[in-house]
């Protein structure tokens, strides 16, 4: 209600005094200019925003920065240490895994499959359950019952058990991978999409799209998605990283990436049965991983900061 | 991002989990009768006609005799429960047996009760494990004397003592009559020098030593009077376990495991060889896929000149191992091959793939279900000729499946057979015409394995062996990859002889002071 | 009320349904127990005997008629690995799971609740600064490498506790600690939104007007709205943890259900992995049914409608 | 009585820090209340009424700071007080609060009895029947029936008035010296406000207590209460007693908010007074007057300095520069015509649009383990829309007024019954034709429109959607259109909420328009909006019906605007239409009871008349739960046998149509 003084965001109160005649149009930002001037004034975002930009910086330059192929083994130079510790070459900065490949070169290459992992199956899961959350939020009725039962399905498995069961079965592989995890990790979209949708189906904008003639369809693609685009995309971030802790989860337990690819869990994985004695092994691409994700969240955090605030209460 | 000291953390850590190992150290003189072992894999039965796994073996060696068993130094079938044994004619074996054997419930062993075993184990309807082979070449058992017995074979077979050493322990008569097939619930009532005084099926097997074992057996007196295998499947656990004394064994230990474990007081490591090869097999055949390149022989010589054996048999498998050219383990009777030897030479390795059509190399996938880095490494050496391999590492119940199904372009994979020392063991499973695992499609090569293991006359064997052998390697069926060796490592002070096929003897072990 | 119970119990007996005979055909087809019942040397004729001898060459449907049959009389079938009925082996199996379950649940709460509240009270301030970096590293470290760092450290470097295993309650204390951090994060922040949002609710400045303030206002007026979210969520991943912590109990080496889960699924152990999959949906079920009911019992609008 | 006041505010502020800025939303307010005295404060949104009232009690919003000379409350100075002494020694015990939203102010899963009780225990030292007893003796007194059942009950299971009062008895509960109602009643039905108006009025009287009344509505403060400050930009503008306030305003700002109200000057007037321009941002330095940008009398020094208090009497006062060159300026409507002189548009009796026996039945489940049950939306209506009328569709809300309009558009299929449009059932006329035809006009312009979309796009969707003409062709009409609803061009790239409500509004109106429909359906375009920018709207409505030859159907609450705009009124109860007939016949002559209730509720600006007993018992019924027989039986104050056993059939009293066993022929009480 507008006729009265809701005074608890101060915000509201500034709008609304623009109430009459003619507005002065510098008063308001767009949408869009808005959250990036908030966004320059958010620290969690810079920092996530810059490792990441840094990690896809190595994932596409990986050919030119690795100082080894990740893949050209060298057996006499198996297991060395990292290079300033007695028994390191400098060669090897990081040191060897028990193949004798070059730690720093299969680290830097793993950012890549994180990287693709992350994004390729936050999508697979975006489609997945925008689509589903839309339907059953816009449409209702069976649909949004079967949609509930899926869920229901969905949830009551413990996902990596079902996920370990897809992979055995179907075989590894980066795609396989990819769609298993985007495959079991759309809840939350869907969840978020559909009660969005159930809110948005309720506003005017929608009766009045349908009431100049567009289709059901038409109204939920046009006039309701382009609302969720905030919420995908902060849901998108936090479901990439939680992506990527799936796919090393997976790598670790030996259902993941295939070997000999350089998957960050599956490198810990390997060094498990030595971490006792050559710890980098284990520290080391658990410190990767960790940066990762740490940084996408950061910046799930920041975008979910910036845009939220676009809503009116 | 500062890293820590590997190195010194090592040292550190070494020096901690000494100190942890001492400080926690239960090593009680109690143990001077008593041994602890360590299995990875939970035991489901006592019962050796039952089990299936490798451990059931090395338990079955103390709770069991059969009428022959493997000489610990020859690796030669000797009589055991039996006092003497005699072909009459290729198909029929007479077996005296010792009259000073008793069970372990204190009966004595009579020829009825050995009759009993073998029928048991022909009868179909039993479901043991080893059944399906001693039906291959048993027809009947014959009892013609209070302690004699008379077996009748349906084909000549060389390798009948085998069978009967490694995988029929004997059974007194009537045993599974009340229990039926499900021995699980059963007391083990063998004739071996240890008897099972506690089994909680997955968990732990209590053992105690059988006083009234018979004296002329070689495994009597063992000098340990208690025994307990403790199931621990992860390797990290059984390290704790032993340094705190826990656990007196540890077998099979990775070697680079095993590596690091001696550098720790309390720890002693020993290296032995185990008659098990490392393969891969490719699908000359040409059953995954008709078109596939190993149809061509000079792809298949390609794959056996592009892997280094060497390097990954010196550098992974470790220890006693070593590199093999032919479709055999060097310790097997039979394994003298004389065909063609592939040298480790990329650039050969390419000249043949170019001469095969395939300058720029393929795509296949490499079926594998353990020793993931001898694949990954074997994957890392073909994409130097420029062959891109999959590795397929998969568990081993879908790995059976794709490979029964036929659908496996190449695999690598291991074969131990038991640790017997006769080529039979390998070439039989691999290359006769009814095995799944054999994808070389060559029906000549499968009459000669036959052949071969219908023979009794060893010079024979020698030559059948060895026109198989030289025709695998010729045809370059397989990349025979390595040996493998075995490593063990023990609380100091126990004293235990490094078997040669692989197989622990625990009977030998003993305290030394 | 009645009638919801039982709409629910039928749609859990449903999603049980499909997502058993899901699992059954997809081993069916794609794995062969035989060999691995039958050990990796096991020569072909061997193979084919235990084949015949499971009835693994019946049609799939007849297969799994079969076992369902048996599971209505209460007979979950033999294990195929272990040769021990699958009732009992999970009886064997349930009971460290649901310890550590349980432990790491209380390590959730102890953790989260606390830390939700104190930054949701003072927004911004160190309380909230802390609480969120805690929960933003939390949710960035990968939980088996969580489970392997403080076995490094707490039970190598400095060896408080056992480095695995579950015989005695030291065994728990680390997996509890890992399992219940993985879950910090998002009950944490539910905790602290969640208030966050009732501290701004027209009832709060209601209860204040009234005179309401400090603590009193917190406990009396706003937590029980602010947790109806939360417990939600806690059942939630109480059923996730009591669905087999796959990773940590094989990180510490614990024989619980998870990990009788995954080595069924490795050894093609279909009637054991068919049971643990019916037990795990039943279970999660029930709990958000139960969360359901707290709710309901919590907020008289769910109640009544 | 003490002639000392019991509240004595001097130059309050409070200012809020933004991201860049800091608002100043309260500028140095000076207040005075006696006992027993009521002060309505009035203003439009964002004056800062709210928050005078907030700082007072000290609960501003975290980041606002406030600071005052003094806040002088009984001898007491409340600036010197702390939050400890706040809450225990004034909050709840010797100030009440009463907030604008019943549905949301009371704590959902407590019961009515813990709230009411824990107000006492809180403060005093009282057992909790002692609580209990005072509980149920105060629900009795805000008119709740059953009240001792009601203590165990949760607030969902009552209706917005009964919370509202749940509310009222709550501040009361430690009788307090002094009750702040803000917008008790804006969001209530009109029919309950005037109970809730009532109630407050009745009890302050009886306890002797303070009120201030804050609130926008200038009806509502002419009825209820004794002073008046008139709040603009965070500053009192103008004081003095209601009479004299409000009939013989000083401040220009007073003068031209009361010639926006429809009705105010003269119901016949066609066209209402605005105010124009935009209440200036209030951060940074204030130059000047607040006001001066808008204000017709404006001269320089109004701009340049700070307005002077011009005190009449002790009682009065406003704040304004008074500026002599202008000092004969007297507000005028702005130009237009007058009922008397227009003659509608082709306002024949052609029927465009009929409604034939329209019933829809929803079903609904009630809460998580509830049973569905069916929900009577709409109850064999039927209804005439002539071409060229405004016919008016009056209600409270839940009495099915939406359903009908989506039933109207074509937007839900009824059970039975059928629409008739331009002569074709809308159920069978293609979208797209049908969207030509008949265009809808919505309550929210925040909701209705899209806030993904700019202005332009919105706009020009329609023709994008039937593809009507080329890109070129769309530009020059959505420009054309924007013109017509009066944006101007450069809003053509903003988003919505870049915009003031008024021109979102402007843009849904130009959005509807833009396909030329001979319909449009407005529902409750104004309601959202303060009373200036209703003014604007309403003047813009019904230039464009004269200007594009439209039809509208109005769907309003607001009986002033009825009053002011409808040619026809139709009012609807509980999913039926009640009464039909043309606007004077239906307002000045109701026929059915609930109608003449309604009439009554309407609280006109009539400074001295109090708030008028309306009658009517209870509240306005669950729709899922409906009476037999008259579906407003249950709170006539007329009904009869009969009334509860068979529902009455319209039937056709001189031109109206009533549903009424007892239809009276006509009255004897003309409406005010």
């Amino acid at each position: 209600m507008m006729t009265t003084d809701t005074v608890k965001n101060p915000r509201f109160v500034a709008e609304s005094q623009t109430d009459g005649e003619q507005v002065d149009t510098g008063l308001g930002l767009s949408p869009a200019k808005a959250a990036l001037k908030r966004a320059r004034g958010h620290t969690g975002l810079k920092i996530g925003f810059g490792i990441i930009l840094l990690m896809v910086f190595l994932a596409l330059f990986a050919p030119w920065l690795a100082p080894h192929d990740p893949y050209v083994q060298n057996l006499p130079m198996r297991l060395l240490p990292p290079a300033w510790v007695d028994g390191g070459e400098w060669r090897y900065l990081l040191g060897t895994d028990h193949l004798g490949r070059d730690y720093l070169s299969r680290i830097i290459y793993g950012a890549r499959i994180s990287l693709a992992i992350g994004i390729g199956a936050a999508t697979v899961g975006a489609i997945i359950g925008v689509t589903l959350g839309l339907l059953a939020g816009y449409f209702g009725g069976w649909l949004d019952q079967a949609v509930n039962f899926l869920v229901t399905c969905q949830l009551a498995i413990p996902s990596l058990l079902l996920i370990m069961a897809l992979v055995f079965v179907i075989g590894q592989s980066i795609t396989v991978v990819i769609f298993v995890i985007g495959a079991t990790h759309w809840v939350f979209y869907l969840v978020v999409t559909r009660s969005a949708t159930l809110r948005l189906r309720e506003m005017d904008f929608v009766a009045a799209a349908r009431s100049m003639g567009c289709s059901r369809f038409q109204v939920a693609v046009r006039e309701v998605l382009p609302n969720l685009s905030n919420q995908i995309m902060v849901i998108f971030t936090l479901e990439v990283a939680i992506a990527i802790l799936s796919e090393a989860t997976l790598s670790f337990l030996g259902l993941g990436i295939p070997s000999p690819m350089p998957s960050w869990g599956l490198m810990i994985a390997e060094g498990k049965t030595s971490m006792f004695f050559q710890p980098w092994l284990v520290v080391l691409p658990g410190l990767a991983l960790f940066m990762l994700v740490i940084a996408v969240n950061l910046l799930g955090d920041g975008v979910r900061d910036v845009t939220v605030t676009d809503r009116r209460s | 991002m500062r890293i820590i000291h590997p190195r010194r953390v090592g040292i550190g850590l070494t020096s901690l989990l000494a100190a942890w190992a001492l400080s926690m150290s239960v090593h009680a003189d109690a143990r001077s009768d008593s041994l602890v072992v360590a299995l990875a894999m939970p035991l489901t039965t006592v019962d050796r006609l039952y089990s299936v796994q490798r451990e059931g073996l090395v338990l079955a060696q103390l709770t069991d005799d059969g009428l022959f068993h493997v000489d610990p130094d020859t690796l030669e079938f000797v009589p055991l429960a039996a006092a003497s044994y005699e072909w009459v004619g290729e198909t029929r074996l007479d077996v005296v047996l010792r009259d000073d054997v008793k069970f372990h419930d204190g009966s004595p062993l009579t020829a009825d009760d050995v009759v009993y075993t073998f029928d048991w184990v022909l009868d179909r309807d039993s479901g043991t494990s080893r059944g399906p082979v001693i039906r291959g070449w048993l027809d009947r058992v014959e009892k013609i004397g209070e302690h004699r017995v008379s077996f009748h074979l349906k084909v000549p077979y060389p390798m009948a003592l085998r069978d009967m050493a490694v995988s029929v322990p004997l059974r007194k008569q009537g045993t599974y009559a009340h229990t039926g097939i499900r021995a699980v619930e059963q007391q083990l009532n063998g004739i071996g020098p240890y008897r099972v005084t506690g089994f909680r099926a997955g968990r732990e097997i209590e053992l105690t030593r059988f006083e009234d074992y018979y004296q002329a057996s070689p495994k009597a007196n063992p000098a340990i009077k208690y025994m307990r295998f403790r199931v621990i499947p992860d390797q990290g656990t059984q390290q704790a376990e032993l340094l705190s004394g826990g656990i007196d064994l540890m077998l099979d230990v990775p070697p680079d495991v095993a590596d690091n474990v001696r550098h720790l007081p309390n720890v002693e490591r020993l290296e032995g060889d185990d008659i098990r090869i490392g393969y891969i097999t490719l699908d000359a055949a040409g059953y995954s896929d008709p078109n596939t390149p190993f149809k061509d022989v000079r792809v298949r010589r390609a794959l056996n000149h592009a892997i280094n054996r060497q390097a990954i048999t010196q550098y992974l498998v470790r220890g006693s191992a070593q590199a093999l050219d032919f479709a055999c383990h060097p310790l097997q009777f039979g394994c003298e091959g004389t065909g063609p030897v592939y040298a480790y030479d990329p650039g050969k390795a390419r000249a043949l793939l170019t001469e095969a059509g395939y300058p720029n190399g393929f795509s296949f996938d490499l079926w594998a279900y353990r020793d993931k880095v001898m694949g990954e490494a074997i994957v890392n050496d073909l994409r130097v000729v420029g062959i891109n391999a999959n590795l397929r590492y998969v568990k081993l119940n879908v790995f059976s499946k794709v490979r029964n199904d036929r659908d496996m372009s190449a695999f690598f994979a291991s074969y131990g057979g038991g640790g017997t020392a006769d080529a039979s063991a390998i070439t039989g499973v691999h290359f006769v015409a009814n095995t799944p695992r054999n994808y070389s499609g060559d029906e000549e090569l499968a009459a000669t394995v036959l052949a071969a293991e219908r023979t009794i006359d060893p010079e024979r064997r020698l030559e059948l062996y060895r026109q198989a052998l030289d025709r695998i390697a010729d045809q370059a069926y397989w990349v025979p990859m390595f040996s493998y060796s075995q490593n063990f490592l023990l609380a100091p002070g126990l004293d235990l002889s490094v078997p040669r096929d692989g197989v622990p003897r625990l009977w030998q072990a003993r305290w030394s002071n | 009320m009645a009638s919801y119970i039982l709409r629910r119990g039928l749609l859990a007996l449903l999603v049980a349904l499909v997502v058993s005979f899901g699992t059954f055909a997809l081993f069916y087809f794609a794995t062969d127990p035989a060999q691995t019942i039958a050990g990796e040397d096991a020569p072909p004729e061997m193979v084919e005997e235990i084949r015949q001898e499971y009835g693994f060459d019946r049609p799939v449907s007849v297969q799994y008629v079969a076992w369902l049959g048996g599971v209505f009389q209460g007979d979950f079938g033999e294990s195929y690995f272990w040769k021990q009925p699958v009732g009992e082996l999970i009886r064997e199996h349930a009971g460290v799971t649901i310890i550590l379950a349980l432990s790491s649940l209380m390590v959730t709460i102890l953790i989260a609740l606390p830390l939700g509240i104190g930054a949701a009270l003072k927004p911004n301030s160190w309380v909230d600064r802390f609480a969120l970096s805690t929960a933003v590293s939390a949710q960035a470290i990968p939980n088996f490498w969580l489970g392997l760092m403080v076995i490094i450290l707490l039970a190598v470097m400095f060896p408080i506790f056992p480095v695995s295993g579950d015989a005695t309650w030291r065994h728990y204390v680390l997996p509890a600690l890992v399992l219940g951090a993985s879950s910090v994060p998002a009950v944490m922040r539910l905790t602290r939104t969640g208030l966050l949002e009732v501290l701004g609710a027209d009832y709060i400045r209601t209860a204040r007007a009234k005179g309401f303030m400090g603590y009193q206002l917190i406990f009396r007026q706003a937590l029980r709205n602010a947790l109806l979210p939360v417990v939600s969520v806690l059942a939630v991943q109480l059923g996730h943890k009591l669905g087999g912590s796959v990773v940590t109990e094989s990180v510490f080496s614990m024989n619980g259900l998870g990990r009788l889960a995954v080595e069924s699924i490795f050894n093609s152990d279909i009637p054991t992995v068919q049971s643990l999959i019916l037990i795990f949906v039943l279970t999660f079920v029930l709990l958000t049914l139960a969360a359901d009911l707290i709710n309901a019992w919590l907020d008289p609008r769910i109640r009544m409608g | 009585m003490n002639t000392q006041p019991l509240l004595d505010i001097r130059n309050l502020s409070v200012e809020i820090p933004t991201e860049s800025s800091t608002l100043k939303a309260v500028r140095g307010v000076d207040l005075e209340l006696k006992r027993g005295e009521t002060l309505g404060i009035v203003g439009e949104s964002g004056s800062g009424k709210s928050m005078t009232a907030l700082a007072m009690m000290s609960l501003l919003p975290p980041a606002a700071r406030r600071s005052a000379a003094c806040i002088n409350f009984d001898g007491a100075d409340l600036m010197q007080a702390s939050e400890h002494d706040f809450a225990v020694q004034v909050r709840g015990q010797r100030i009440g609060m009463i907030f604008q939203e019943p549905m949301t102010s009371l704590n959902p899963v407590y019961t009515i009895g813990r709230q009411l009780k824990e107000t006492m225990t809180l403060h005093r030292k009282v057992s909790e029947s002692e609580a209990e007893v005072r509980a149920i003796h105060l629900l009795e007194k805000v008119g709740l029936p059953d009240p001792a059942s009601r203590l165990k009950q949760y607030p969902h299971e009552l209706s917005g008035g009964q919370r509202q009062r749940v509310m009222i008895a709550m501040a009361l509960m430690n009788e307090p010296e002094l009750l702040i109602a803000d917008e008790p009643t804006t969001a209530l039905d009109v029919t309950i406000q005037a109970q809730i108006l009532r109630l407050l009025r009745d009890l302050q009287q009886e306890l002797g207590m303070s009120m201030i009344l804050i609130t926008h509505d200038l009806g509502v403060v002419s009825r209820a209460a004794d002073k008046i400050a008139v709040m603009y930009a965070g500053d009192i503008v103008e004081t003095g007693t209601t009479e004299e306030v409000l009939l013989n305003p000083r401040h220009p700002y007073t003068q031209g908010l009361l010639e926006c109200v429809p009705g105010y000057r003269n119901g016949a007037l066609k066209r209402l007074g605005s105010i124009p321009g935009i209440v200036p941002s209030m951060t940074g330095t204030v130059q000047g007057c607040a006001f001066a940008s808008r204000c017709p009398r404006a001269v320089d020094t109004c701009r340049t300095q700070t307005p002077p208090s011009q005190e009449i009497s002790p009682q009065r006062m406003y704040v304004c520069h008074d500026p002599q060159e202008t000092r004969d300026w007297q507000p005028s409507p702005a130009p237009g015509l007058s009922q008397d002189m227009l003659v509608s548009p082709s306002q024949g009796q052609t029927p465009i649009l009929s409604v034939n026996s329209v019933s829809c039945t929803f079903s609904v489940r009630r809460g998580m383990f509830g049973k569905r049950i069916p929900l009577r939306a709409m109850n064999d209506i039927s209804l005439q829309v002539n071409k060229g009328e405004v016919l008016a569709l009056v209600g409270e809300s839940g009495c099915g007024k939406t359903t009908l309009t989506r039933t109207i558009m074509g937007l839900q299929q009824p059970d039975t019954g059928s629409v008739v449009l331009n002569g074709q059932r809308i159920e069978t006329l293609p979208a797209m034709q049908r969207a030509r035809m008949i265009q809808p006009i919505f309550q929210d312009p925040y909701s209705s429109l899209n806030p993904r979309k700019t202005i332009g796009e919105i706009i020009g969707k329609p023709l994008a959607v039937h593809k009507l003409g080329s890109r070129q062709e769309q530009l020059a009409k959505t420009y054309s259109m924007m013109e017509l609803v009066g944006l101007p061009r450069r809003v053509f790239n903003s988003y919505p909420n870049q915009l003031s409500g008024g021109q979102r509004q402007r843009a849904a109106i130009g959005r509807a328009l833009i396909m030329r429909p001979e319909v449009v359906i407005c529902d409750e375009p104004t309601s959202a909006l303060d009373v200036s920018v209703q003014a604007q709207i309403l003047n813009l409505l019904l230039d464009l019906r004269d200007e594009l030859d439209l039809t509208y159907l109005f769907v309003t609450h607001n009986l002033s605007v009825v009053q002011h705009m409808a040619d026809r009124v139709a009012v609807m109860y509980l999913g039926e239409i009640v009464e039909c007939g043309d606007r004077d016949d239906v307002m000045l002559n109701p026929r059915h009871p609930y109608t003449r209730a309604l009439m009554d509720s309407a609280l006109s600006i009539a400074p001295g008349e109090i708030v008028p007993d309306l009658g009517l018992s209870g509240d306005f019924p669950n729709p899922m739960n409906r009476p037999a027989g008259c579906a407003f039986n249950p709170r006539c104050p007329i009904a009869e046998q009969v009334c509860r056993e068979r529902a009455p059939a319209p039937e056709i009293i001189g031109s109206s149509l009533v549903r009424c066993w007892k239809a009276q022929p006509s009255s004897d009480r003309p409406i005010a």
